[in-house]
C-alpha cells in the first residue's frame, strides 16, 4: 500500500473517483428527472473501481476471477429482469448474495492473517462476519416469505426471544474472546455458524407482511458489513459505500416505522413476536352500502375531481393496468385524476409508485400523503383500490385503535368514497375501519383487477370511448 | 494501525454524514430504485473479492474469493439492470396523446 | 504520529470528535431556531481540539502558548463586540489573520523540514501560503477600503490585469521551481512576498462597494489555504474545517453573484477592473413627484398592507431603530407589515437581516425576495428605504440596461411606491431607475434615518400612540 | 507519503461534499452568521499553531508560532462571540406586547 509505484497511484486515484461518482449516484436519486443519471454514475465508478482493481500487480491468476465474473454476470441478468411485483423478494435476495460475499471474503481474510492478528483489525472483521453471516441467512429466509416458499405466518414459541438474544451474546462473546486471543483459530468457525443460525431464527417469528421493515434494516446491516470490510481492507471506497447503503436502510426503515407509528426500536429489534391484533368482534352488525360497477362508473363519470388511494390488494390484484385504463378514460373525460401514495401502502417503501410507474402513469400525477390530503376536502370522489390501514381513520380519532397516532390518508375528508376490496376482511394491522360504515361510503366488493376492469368498460360501453 | 483505524473512522463518518444529507432528500417516489441502487453500489465489495481470487495466496482464500465475485457481480449487474428499469417506467405527464 | 501511546489515541478521538462537532455546527445554521445550538457545538468542537493538543507529548513549553493564547483572547474580545454595521470589515479583517495564521505556520514548517520537503508536501505547502499571503494583505485592504481608512474608488491603470496575472504566475513558477528543487531555500521568501503583494494590488482596482464579493471569495480562499495546512500536517480536523469553509464562501460568492447577474467568472478572478457604469444623461427632466412625512404617514396609516424593502442606505444611515419604530406603530395600527430583503441588500450577504434582528425586528417577518414577490400585487404601499438597485424594474424589462437579468424586488407591482432617499443619485451600479418616474410613485427624499423619524412622528402625534 | 495524500484527499472530498449540501440550506437571512462562524471554525488553524510554538524545534518556528497562535485565537474568540451575538438578536415575533 506505501509502495511508489505509479500503478498503486492509478489505482488509488480510480478508487477516488469511483467514490465521488458514487455519492452523486445517490445525490442525483433526489429527483425522477436526474435519477438515471445516478444509475449511470453508479456503473461509471463502478466500472473504474474494477477496472481499476484488475492492474493491480498482485494478481497473478486471472482465471478464476474472469470465470466469476461471467458467472456472477450470468445469475445477474435475471435477477434483473424479475416482475414489478417481484421487487421485495428481489432485494432480499441480493442482500443475501451481498452478505454471503462480504463474510466470504472476511473469513478468507481471517484464515489468511490468524494468528497474528490485531486487535482492532480483530474486532472489525468479527463485526463483519457476524454482521455478513446473519444477514444472510436472515435475507433468504425474507426472500423465502416474501416469495411464499416459506410459511408467511409468524412461528412462535415460548422463551424465543431469550433464544435469539442468547444466540447474539454467545457470538458476540466468542468475538470478543478471539479479538483477545487470535490464536484460537478453532473459535472463529462459530462466530459464523451462530449468526447464521440466528439470522433464521430471527426471521421465523416475523409475519410476511412485515417483511419489508426487515428488508429495510437488512439493507442497513447488509451496509455496515460492507463498510466493516472496508475496515480490513483499509479501503476506503468500500467504507464510503458500505456506510451510504447503512444509512439508506437506517432512513427508510425509520420512515417506515414512523409511518406505521411503530417506535424505532421496536423495528430496530426486529420487531420480535410481533403479534397480529385479534379482529373486535360484533362490528359485522353494522350496516355498509355496497354498489356494483355500473354505479360506480356513473358516479366516477360525474365527478370532477378523483382521488385514487392504491394499497397492496391492488399490487396483488396485479391491478395497475387496468388502473392505468381508467385514468386515461376518465382524464379524456376532463376529470381530474390523481393518485394519494401512501409512505407504506403495499409492502414495500415505494412499491406502489413502482408499480403505477410501470403501466405509465406520469409521476407527477402520484403525490405522497403530505402533498395530497390538503385535497381531500375539495375531492368528490375518492376511490380505494385495495388498500385498508393506510385509510383507517380510527388511527385520527380512536385512542385504543392499535394504529393510534399513525398518520393516514383524510379519505374521509372526501364527499364519497369508494373501496374496492374483496371483503370486509381487515388489512395488515388486523383490525376493523370505521371508514367502511360511513354514509359517504360504497363498497365495491370483488378484486381489484376485475373490478376496476368492469368499471372501465362500463364507461367504454357507455360513450363509446376507449 | 491505530491511524489507519482512526483515518478510516473519519471516512466512515463523514461518508454517513452524506448519507443521511443525501438519501433523507431522496424522492418517496424513488424509495424502491433507491433500494435496489444502494445494493448495487454496495457490491463494491467485488474488489475484495477480486483481489482475493486473484492474488491466489491460499487455496481456501482463492475458493471463497470465486464464490464471492460472484455473488457480488450478480448483484452488481442485476441491481444496476433493474434499477434503470425502473427508472425508466417513470415518467413525466405530456400532452394527452391524439 | 504512529504512536501507540494512549495519549495520542485520545487526542485522536478528540478531533474526531470536534470534526463531527463542526458539521454539525453549521448543519444547525440553517435555521434561526438551531442555530445558537451550532454556535454551541462550534464552541465545543474548538475547546476539545484545542484541549486535546495540550496534551501533546511534543509540548515542551507552554509559556509561549500560554502568553498567545491569552494575547488572542484580548484581542478578540473587542472584535467581538464591533457594532452591527462594522460586521463586513470585521468579517475582512478575521480572514486576515486566519490567513497570517495558515501563512506563518507554512513558511515554519517549511524551514523545519527543507530542505528534505517531498514533492507533494512541498506542493500544498505552496498552495498554502500562496493562498494565505494574497488573502493575508487582500482581506486586510478589504477591511481598510470598508472601513473607508483606504480609499473606496477603484485605482486603474493601463496594463493593470497583465502586471496582476503576470505577478501570479511568477509565484506559481517560482512554487513549481521548489517543488522540483525544495533545496533551493533562498527561493522561499519570494514565494511570500510577490503574493503578499499581489493581495494589495487585487483589491487596488476593486470599487469599496464591490468588497463583498471579494470577501466571501477571500473567504473561500481563507479555507483552501487551511485545508492545504491540514494536507501539510496531516490534519484531518484541519481538512474538514478549511474545505467546509472554502465550500461556504464559494456558496456565497455564487450566491451573490447569481443575485448581481454577474457570470461567475467575473467574480473568480476577483472583478478585476470592474468599472462603474456612467449615468446616462437627460433623465434629470423627467417629473417626479415627492411628498411630505405627513402625506407619508397619511398614506401608511391608511394601508392595510405594507412591504418594506430596506437596502445600503438603511445601513449608512444607521435608521434600523427608527424602522423598528415604524414597524411597532403600524402593526399597533393593525396594518401587515412585512419586509421584503433582496439577497445582496445592503453590502454583504444577509446584511439587511442582521441589521433588523439587532432592532428587534421578529425574523419571521422578514422574507427573501422568491417568498415576498409573489406579494406585492396585493400590497398597499411598497416603503422602499435606501434601497435602489434591488427595485430597478429595468432589470426585468430594460434588456439594453447594465442589469438586465438580475432578479428584482417587483416593488412596482404595489399599488402606492414610497422610496426615501436623499436625491435622485444612483445606486452601486451607477444608473438611472425607471421606477422614480411611475405614476404611482413617491419620493420622500431625506436621510433614512431622519425622514422614518419624522414619519414615526407623524404617527404618533397624529393619535397619541407612541 | 502517497497513501496520506490519498487519504487527505478522500477527507477533503468528502468534507467538500457536506460543505456544499449543508451550507446551501443555510436559511439566507443567517448568511452574516454564517461567515463569522466559518471564520471562527476555520481559527482551528491554531491547532498547528500551539503544536510549533510548544514544540520549539527552532526559534523561527517558536516565534512564527505564537504569532500565528495570537492570530488564530483571536478569530476563534471574536468568530464565535459575534456570531452568538447577532443570533440572539434574531427573535421570532409573538403575540404583541400589552
Ligand atoms: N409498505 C411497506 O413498506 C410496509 C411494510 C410493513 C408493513 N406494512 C403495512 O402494510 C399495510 C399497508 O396498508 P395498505 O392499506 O396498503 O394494505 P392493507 O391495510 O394490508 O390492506 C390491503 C387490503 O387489500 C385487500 N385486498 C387483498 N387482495 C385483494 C385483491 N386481490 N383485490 C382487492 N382487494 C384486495 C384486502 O381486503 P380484502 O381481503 O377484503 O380483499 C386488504 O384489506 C399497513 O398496515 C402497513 O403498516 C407496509
Ligand atoms: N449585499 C451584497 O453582498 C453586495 C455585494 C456587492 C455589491 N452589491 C451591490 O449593492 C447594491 C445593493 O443594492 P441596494 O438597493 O441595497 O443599494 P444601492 O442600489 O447601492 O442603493 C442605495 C441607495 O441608498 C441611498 N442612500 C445612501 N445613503 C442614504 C442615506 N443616508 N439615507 C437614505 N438613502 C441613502 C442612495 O441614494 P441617495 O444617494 O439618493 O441617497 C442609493 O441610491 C446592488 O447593486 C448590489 O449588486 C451588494
Amino acid at each position: 500500500m506505501t509502495s511508489f509505484l505509479s500503478t498503486d497511484l492509478i489505482i488509488e486515484i480510480t478508487y477516488l473517483v469511483a467514490t465521488a461518482l458514487f455519492i452523486l449516484s445517490l445525490k442525483w436519486m433526489s429527483s425522477p428527472t436526474t435519477a438515471r443519471h445516478g444509475v449511470w454514475a453508479g456503473e461509471l465508478g463502478m466500472l473504474l473501481a474494477v477496472a481499476g482493481t484488475l492492474l493491480n500487480r498482485g494478481i497473478v491468476d486471472y482465471k478464476w476471477v474472469a470465470i466469476a465474473l461471467v458467472l456472477g454476470t450470468i445469475i445477474g441478468v435475471p435477477l434483473g429482469k424479475v416482475q414489478m411485483t417481484a421487487v421485495p423478494q428481489r432485494t432480499a435476495l441480493s442482500h443475501a448474495f451481498g452478505a454471503l460475499c462480504v463474510t466470504l471474503v472476511g473469513t478468507a481474510e481471517f484464515y489468511l492473517r490468524a494468528p497474528n492478528v490485531p486487535r482492532f483489525m480483530m474486532s472489525v472483521l468479527s463485526m463483519e462476519v457476524i454482521l455478513g453471516s446473519l444477514t444472510f441467512t436472515g435475507s433468504l429466509m425474507a426472500a423465502g416469505k416474501l416469495q411464499e416458499i416459506l410459511p408467511q405466518r409468524p412461528i412462535t414459541y415460548k422463551g424465543q426471544n431469550i433464544v435469539n438474544l442468547g444466540m447474539l451474546a454467545a457470538s458476540v462473546g466468542v468475538a470478543a474472546y478471539l479479538v483477545m486471543h487470535p490464536d484460537h483459530l478453532y473459535l472463529f468457525p462459530i462466530i459464523l455458524v451462530i449468526p447464521l443460525l440466528f439470522g433464521v431464527m430471527m426471521i421465523v417469528p416475523i409475519g410476511g407482511a412485515d417483511m419489508p421493515t426487515v428488508i429495510s434494516l437488512l439493507n442497513s446491516y447488509a451496509g455496515l458489513s460492507a463498510a466493516a470490510m472496508g475496515f480490513v481492507l483499509d479501503s476506503k471506497l468500500l467504507i464510503v459505500a458500505g456506510a451510504l447503503d447503512g444509512a439508506s436502510g437506517l432512513i427508510l426503515s425509520v420512515n417506515m416505522s414512523k409511518a406505521m407509528n411503530r417506535s424505532f426500536s421496536n423495528v430496530l429489534f426486529g420487531a420480535f413476536g410481533q403479534e397480529q391484533v385479534a379482529v373486535k368482534g360484533g362490528q359485522e352488525t353494522r350496516a355498509v352500502r355496497s354498489a356494483t360497477p355500473e354505479e360506480a362508473a356513473g358516479i366516477l363519470a360525474a365527478a370532477s375531481k378523483v382521488v385514487i388511494v392504491p394499497g397492496y390488494g391492488m399490487a396483488v390484484a396485479q391491478a395497475q393496468h387496468k388502473v392505468r385504463e381508467l385514468y386515461d378514460n376518465l382524464t379524456k373525460r376532463g376529470v381530474d385524476v390523481k393518485f394519494g401514495i401512501h409512505p407504506v401502502a403495499g409492502r414495500m417503501p415505494g412499491h406502489m409508485n413502482v408499480l403505477l410507474a410501470e403501466a405509465d402513469i406520469p409521476y407527477d400525477k402520484l403525490l405522497d400523503m403530505d402533498e395530497i390530503n390538503g385535497e381531500f376536502p375539495q375531492t368528490d370522489v375518492a376511490l380505494i383500490i385495495g388498500a385498508n390501514d393506510v385509510t383507517n381513520p380510527a388511527a385520527r380519532t380512536d385512542s385504543s385503535s392499535p394504529i393510534f397516532g399513525m398518520p393516514i390518508l383524510d379519505v374521509d375528508k372526501a364527499r364519497t368514497v369508494m373501496v374496492i376490496k374483496r371483503s370486509m376482511g381487515t388489512g395488515f394491522a388486523g383490525i376493523d375501519n370505521p371508514l367502511y360504515y360511513l354514509d359517504k361510503t360504497l363498497m365495491l366488493f370483488g378484486d381489484a383487477k376485475n373490478f376496476v376492469g368492469a368499471i372501465v368498460r362500463e364507461l367504454s360501453g357507455g360513450d363509446g370511448h376507449g | 494501525m491505530k491511524t489507519d483505524l482512526i483515518t478510516s473512522l473519519y471516512v466512515f463518518m463523514l461518508a454517513g454524514f452524506i448519507g443521511f444529507e443525501v438519501i433523507r432528500r431522496v424522492s418517496p417516489l424513488l424509495h424502491t430504485p433507491l433500494m435496489s441502487l444502494t445494493n448495487a453500489l454496495d457490491a463494491i465489495a467485488v474488489v475484495g473479492a477480486i483481489l482475493l481470487a486473484g492474488e491466489h495466496k491460499s487455496t481456501l482464500s482463492t475458493v471463497l474469493g470465486t464464490i464471492a465475485i460472484v455473488a457480488a457481480t450478480s448483484n452488481v449487474v442485476g441491481g444496476f439492470f433493474i434499477t434503470d428499469r425502473m427508472l425508466k417506467m417513470f415518467k413525466a405527464s405530456r400532452s394527452p396523446k391524439p
